[in-house]
């Protein structure tokens, strides 16, 4: 066995940081209403606070099986979701807790879900990695990477072809970029000019490899958009305002029938990849430059500029934990779903049989 | 009446449904402008337009993703995939997606749509080209499997599955295609889960799928000319299952054997053997006997791929052996 | 002799192999840097460095493919496939390449690629990452198939697997990762195709598999406790199959159950009832009965898990009823 | 249902034709020497009487099943072989006859597999499809779109850990690069800096479906290469001298451990996509054009314009006219595979036993 690759290589730890770009100023200048950004002010908080609790609750071996947070990410969910219409249609991966809160999903019942009770957002049936609320335009987390940018691309060809104008929005991570489905999903969406938007939270990891090392274009997404003949953007995914904008611009492309976008938002995990991953394989230099880039305090100073007061924010802040505080008490009064449920909902009829 | 092949039935059904219904959609590689590598589909893109019977690249997985997602949001799917060899090419969609959607989310999905394909040997093509998975299918707990032997079968059966409001895997046998038979011209709808006794008989039972239903048949009326009575089932459906069509006629005959083209490990005849082992153990008079392909890939030449098949002579030879 | 987690035996076994063949290389994702998602390969990048363990992009189908290609150029390879639920999305290359290419180019291939990957539920991981697929690949011409209980017999069919010239499903469980036992410090070598009798017995025999044998012999016990003696087959390999160890229990107890894991239609359990019931029917003082998981995608929530998948209990009432 | 398609867009007949680039005069003087040239005039000789016995044999029911050929596209294969070392590595497709034949792969033993014969190259377990050499470093024909890509990244692998310099080298269509597959292998290859080259025969079609009306790129191959940090190159798939130039660039690179390449050849089918298929989902214009565009006579015309005189051009093609013929004698002459061997070979030990 001759050719030796740098050993040093696999020490993630030890490898040059990857910095984040500074928060640009201008981005203060954004045309987004001042009302529309406390909206996305709170609804950051919210998931921060959200997930924050899904830990605690997974250190307290409430929440069973595993969690995929998306703390420090809670610009990209916020953003997209802000600018899409509420018949539009969201496609999630397993770490869709953000994705399906920000599209209005009630608290309680997605906490429920994550602890396995009766009054869960699926019965329990589906836990941690399969959020769903139809009634929300939330069409599902996928724990497998790729299909679902595949299924997306169908709830879009069924706009196309129902005559609605509604969007189908997928998100997926950097390291979803080098599967098949990813390929086959982007063009086909191009060759049929779907009302898709396809959104890379590329927080430079997959689940434990640094995405560059198995990656062969430098931009997982946006490096790929050209062979799909599409426009390579990349943005600040920690920057809620950018994100919004950049999403209103796609989804109303899509929404013209002018047909699909990829969007790649570069950002990182606070944490770990799921459950109680320390993340020990990121040189501490770029964790820190991160979580000193979060989203959620440059989000704050930017409404200060803007002129909003100090106390509203504050006040903000309070009833979101007042919020998290009541779904997490509605969750853990929720009971354990009953036996009968076990054999309900395999076919549409509601049953499982398959004998006559 | 008229006389139709099994290939023009998959058109006829699929048309029939298409008039029924203006919102179901067909997509796949090769099925519009050209009519289909097996020419089951001539003539749709002509009657319904390019909207609704589309071309596609060489892209399963984009293939099941797009049917999966527009039957999820109120379009019914039919989806071509060429050959069945390939379901292994997007079998996350089939096995770990459309199939579970609909329980993971507490029931929130209904998935109407049906992936139709050509299964099964007999035609040289080879080991890539010629398997019978049903098996692949039935196996997964949400998927309903059908594969009609007959070209009103896949009429009516095509009708069953296109209603149907959950994922149907629709086997069309290539070595079926041109056999023809007399075909009602009226709406032909059939029921999922319903086997049909095709020979009446009092000795054994014979089950059989596809393909091999006519194999079993022949073999039948050969025993009978032995004075041996065989009554012949053709499946039809997988899932759901007949299992009352087939313990019934075990009780009466006592004797069961299963005629799969499968290779042997995991066939669907595993499933009724064991289904039988458990439920008709006391009807029975002897050994539950499953007739298989061995469990190797399909040979291209001729001559192997015949030897490897359950033919007329192996179906009768065995049941005549065990019936001494 | 030391104890040794389930976990554990993983690394150890790929390491004494690795150390005996300095030809054998190992990738999947997130195996080198860090030490695997179950930490089931801890410890062999620093041993081997990163040309024998190696990382690879979320691209299962390259990641067979190199696998496969390697081996057919004289490279074994163990290539990991994180969840089994994942054989879906790189099916093609397990059921149609790997498992024929030997077969159809006349011999001129030979494949040695063991594929390790984590099997089954109890994890509270919901449909997509909780399956037992053993039959997924039991039901393929060409592959062999493992699924060890033991951190022992982890080890010893790990040798075995790589030392196999041909492809190899590995089937690790992730409910058993935990679990620990005493293993010898010597090199293990175990043998693929034959299963071991954990408990010898004389009233019906129970053949299980991997997460489902400790609870078969927990079950067996508590039989014993009411007087039913009952001998209990922990498989282990699938193909190649015991079916000697299955016929001679059978013949000894005329009892024969199956513990299945896996959803009900077209399990393992299904071929080994089918065979039982074929070969062995005279031998059998009733009927053949399977104990599976319901033919339902698994549920997330603890309660309904555990609810679907075979208990103690279950395996304890439904023997002890049929017995009577 | 709203949106419509242009029918016409589907009588795939009446659209624009597509047609070739006209030969580079320049081509003339590629540095070739002049019995490598010969060597390439008969060897595409060769696949042209081979497959065109094999449509013949077909028509007469001796070749069962299916098969696809190479006529017109014999220049890829042709120049991308001659451009091989002896102990590289070739992957094909199930249009492999001319590949299979290109690596030196006796014509007897190839035609008796395709007529089902024990002295088929296969011992007739394989057929048309599956055609495979390995004393040539033919190593195998795949039917399923894709995955050889994902073999032929193996074998390069190997020989980078065996410390050898063999390259493998994987034939595909047009249309495979819009299947997962593809993208894997390619970004894999990428990664790894695998010795290995990626030959597209892009012949403008899939079965029978327009590739540019079903891909997102106007290049279905070099369109794609960016993304996977390749280099673009098109070339002239009908010009056998352009491919072998290309290809030793190519093939040398891997050689010298600088990686993969990704080569488009655009050519065109003389016939039908298999079988008997008469390909009339084709333009006539088009058609017609490149028959014109025959990389055989354009070939022939160069030989002679490099001063080779006509007579031993016309002996050349006499001697291949012989061997086609003894080939098929040998064929014909060959028995049915004996029963036995349906049994053998499923495992290393020759047997196909799943019981002890
Ligand atoms: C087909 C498939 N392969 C592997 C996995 C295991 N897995 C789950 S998450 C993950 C990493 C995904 O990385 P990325 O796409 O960047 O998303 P992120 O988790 O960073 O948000 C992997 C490899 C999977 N779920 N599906
Ligand atoms: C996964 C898969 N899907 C579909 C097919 C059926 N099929 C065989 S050849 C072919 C067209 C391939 O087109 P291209 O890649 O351009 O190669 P060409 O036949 O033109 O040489 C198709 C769709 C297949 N063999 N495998
Ligand atoms: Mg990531
Ligand atoms: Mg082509």
């Amino acid at each position: 066995m001759s050719i030796e690759v740098d050993a040093g290589l696999y020490d993630y730890a030890q490898r040059p940081p990857r910095l984040p770009k500074a928060t640009k100023p201008e981005n203060d200048r954004l045309e987004i209403d001042l009302e529309t950004r406390i909206e996305m002010f709170e609804m950051q908080q919210v998931l921060r606070q959200f997930e924050d609790r899904v830990y605690d609750l997974f250190m307290q071996n409430l929440v069973k099986g595993t969690s995929h947070l998306s703390l420090g990410m809670e610009a990209i969910a916020t953003g997209v979701a802000k600018a899409m219409r509420p018949d539009d249609y969201t496609f999630a991966t397993y770490r869709g807790h953000a994705h399906t809160v920000a599209r209005g999903a009630p608290l309680g019942p997605v906490l429920a879900e994550l602890l396995g009770r009766d009054t869960g957002i699926l019965g329990g049936k589906g836990g941690s990695m399969h959020l769903t609320s139809v009634e929300h335009g939330m069409m599902g987390s996928y724990a497998i990477i790729g299909a679902h940018l595949c299924v997306a691309n169908g709830a879009a060809w069924s706009a196309q072809l129902r005559g609605t104008d509604q969007v189908a929005v997928a998100f997926f991570g950097d390291g979803t970029t080098n599967i098949g489905a990813f390929h086959e999903a982007l063009n086909l969406a191009s060759i049929w000019n779907l009302p898709v938007v396809f959104v890379c939270e590329n927080n430079l990891y997959m689940e434990y490899t640094p995405i560059d090392l198995v990656t062969a274009a430098s931009n997982p997404a946006a490096g790929r958009a050209p062979a799909y003949d599409l426009e390579q953007i990349v943005i600040d995914g920690n920057d809620a305002d950018e994100v919004y904008v950049t999403a209103r611009v796609a989804i109303e492309k899509a929404r013209r029938g002018e047909g699909p976008s990829l969007i790649e938002a570069v950002t990182y995990r606070h944490g770990g990849h799921s459950r109680a991953d320390p993340g020990k394989y990121r040189p501490a230099q770029e964790v820190e430059a991160w979580m000193a880039h979060d989203p959620l305090p440059t989000y704050h100073q930017r409404l200060l500029r803007l002129g909003v007061n100090e106390s509203r924010l504050s006040d903000i802040v309070h009833q979101v934990t007042d919020r998290v505080e009541e779904a997490t008490a509605f969750a853990k009064a929720g009971e354990r779903p009953g036996e009968h449920v076990l054999m309900t909902d395999v076919w549409a009829d509601g049953g499982s049989s398959w004998r006559n | 009446m008229a006389e139709l092949s099994y290939r023009e039935a998959v058109a006829r059904g699929i048309a029939q449904e298409m008039r029924r219904d203006p919102t179901l959609v067909m997509l796949g590689e090769d099925i519009a402008g050209a009519g289909g590598v097996f020419k089951t589909t001539v003539g749709l893109l002509e009657e319904f337009g390019p909207t609704r019977i589309r071309d596609t690249p060489i892209s399963e997985q984009a293939i099941l993703g797009a049917a999966m997602g527009a039957a999820m949001t109120g379009v019914p799917v039919i989806a071509e995939i060429m050959f069945s060899d390939f379901l292994a090419v997007c079998f996350d969609m089939v096995a770990n997606e459309m199939a579970k959607t609909r329980y993971m989310t507490g029931g929130q999905f209904t998935v109407p749509v049906v992936i139709r394909t050509a299964n099964g040997g007999g035609v040289r093509f080879g080991a890539q080209h010629s398997q019978s998975v049903e098996n692949w299918c039935m196996m997964i707990p949400g998927l309903k499997v059908v594969a009609p032997s007959t070209p009103e079968d896949v009429v009516g059966l095509m009708a069953a599955a296109v209603r149907d409001p959950d994922p149907v895997v629709f086997f069309e046998h290539k070595s079926l295609m041109a056999t023809k038979s007399e075909v009602p011209d009226t709406e032909i709808v059939g029921k999922l889960g319903e086997a049909r006794i095709i020979r009446a008989g009092t000795d054994c039972t014979i089950a059989a799928l596809a393909f091999m239903v006519p194999r079993a048949l022949e073999a039948a009326q050969r025993l009978a000319a032995e004075g041996v009575s065989a009554e012949v089932i053709d499946l039809r459906s997988l899932v759901p299952l007949d299992t009352q069509a087939i313990l019934t006629s075990v009780a009466k005959t006592g004797w069961m054997f299963t005629v799969e083209e499968n290779p042997r490990l995991c066939g669907w005849g595993a499933e009724v053997a064991s289904i039988v082992a458990e439920e008709a153990f006391w009807d029975l008079d002897g050994p539950v006997t499953r007739i298989t392909t061995p469990h190797i890939p399909l040979p291209a030449a001729e001559n192997l791929e015949d030897l490897a098949i359950p033919s007329v002579d192996r179906i009768y030879e065995t049941i005549k052996k065990s019936l001494g």
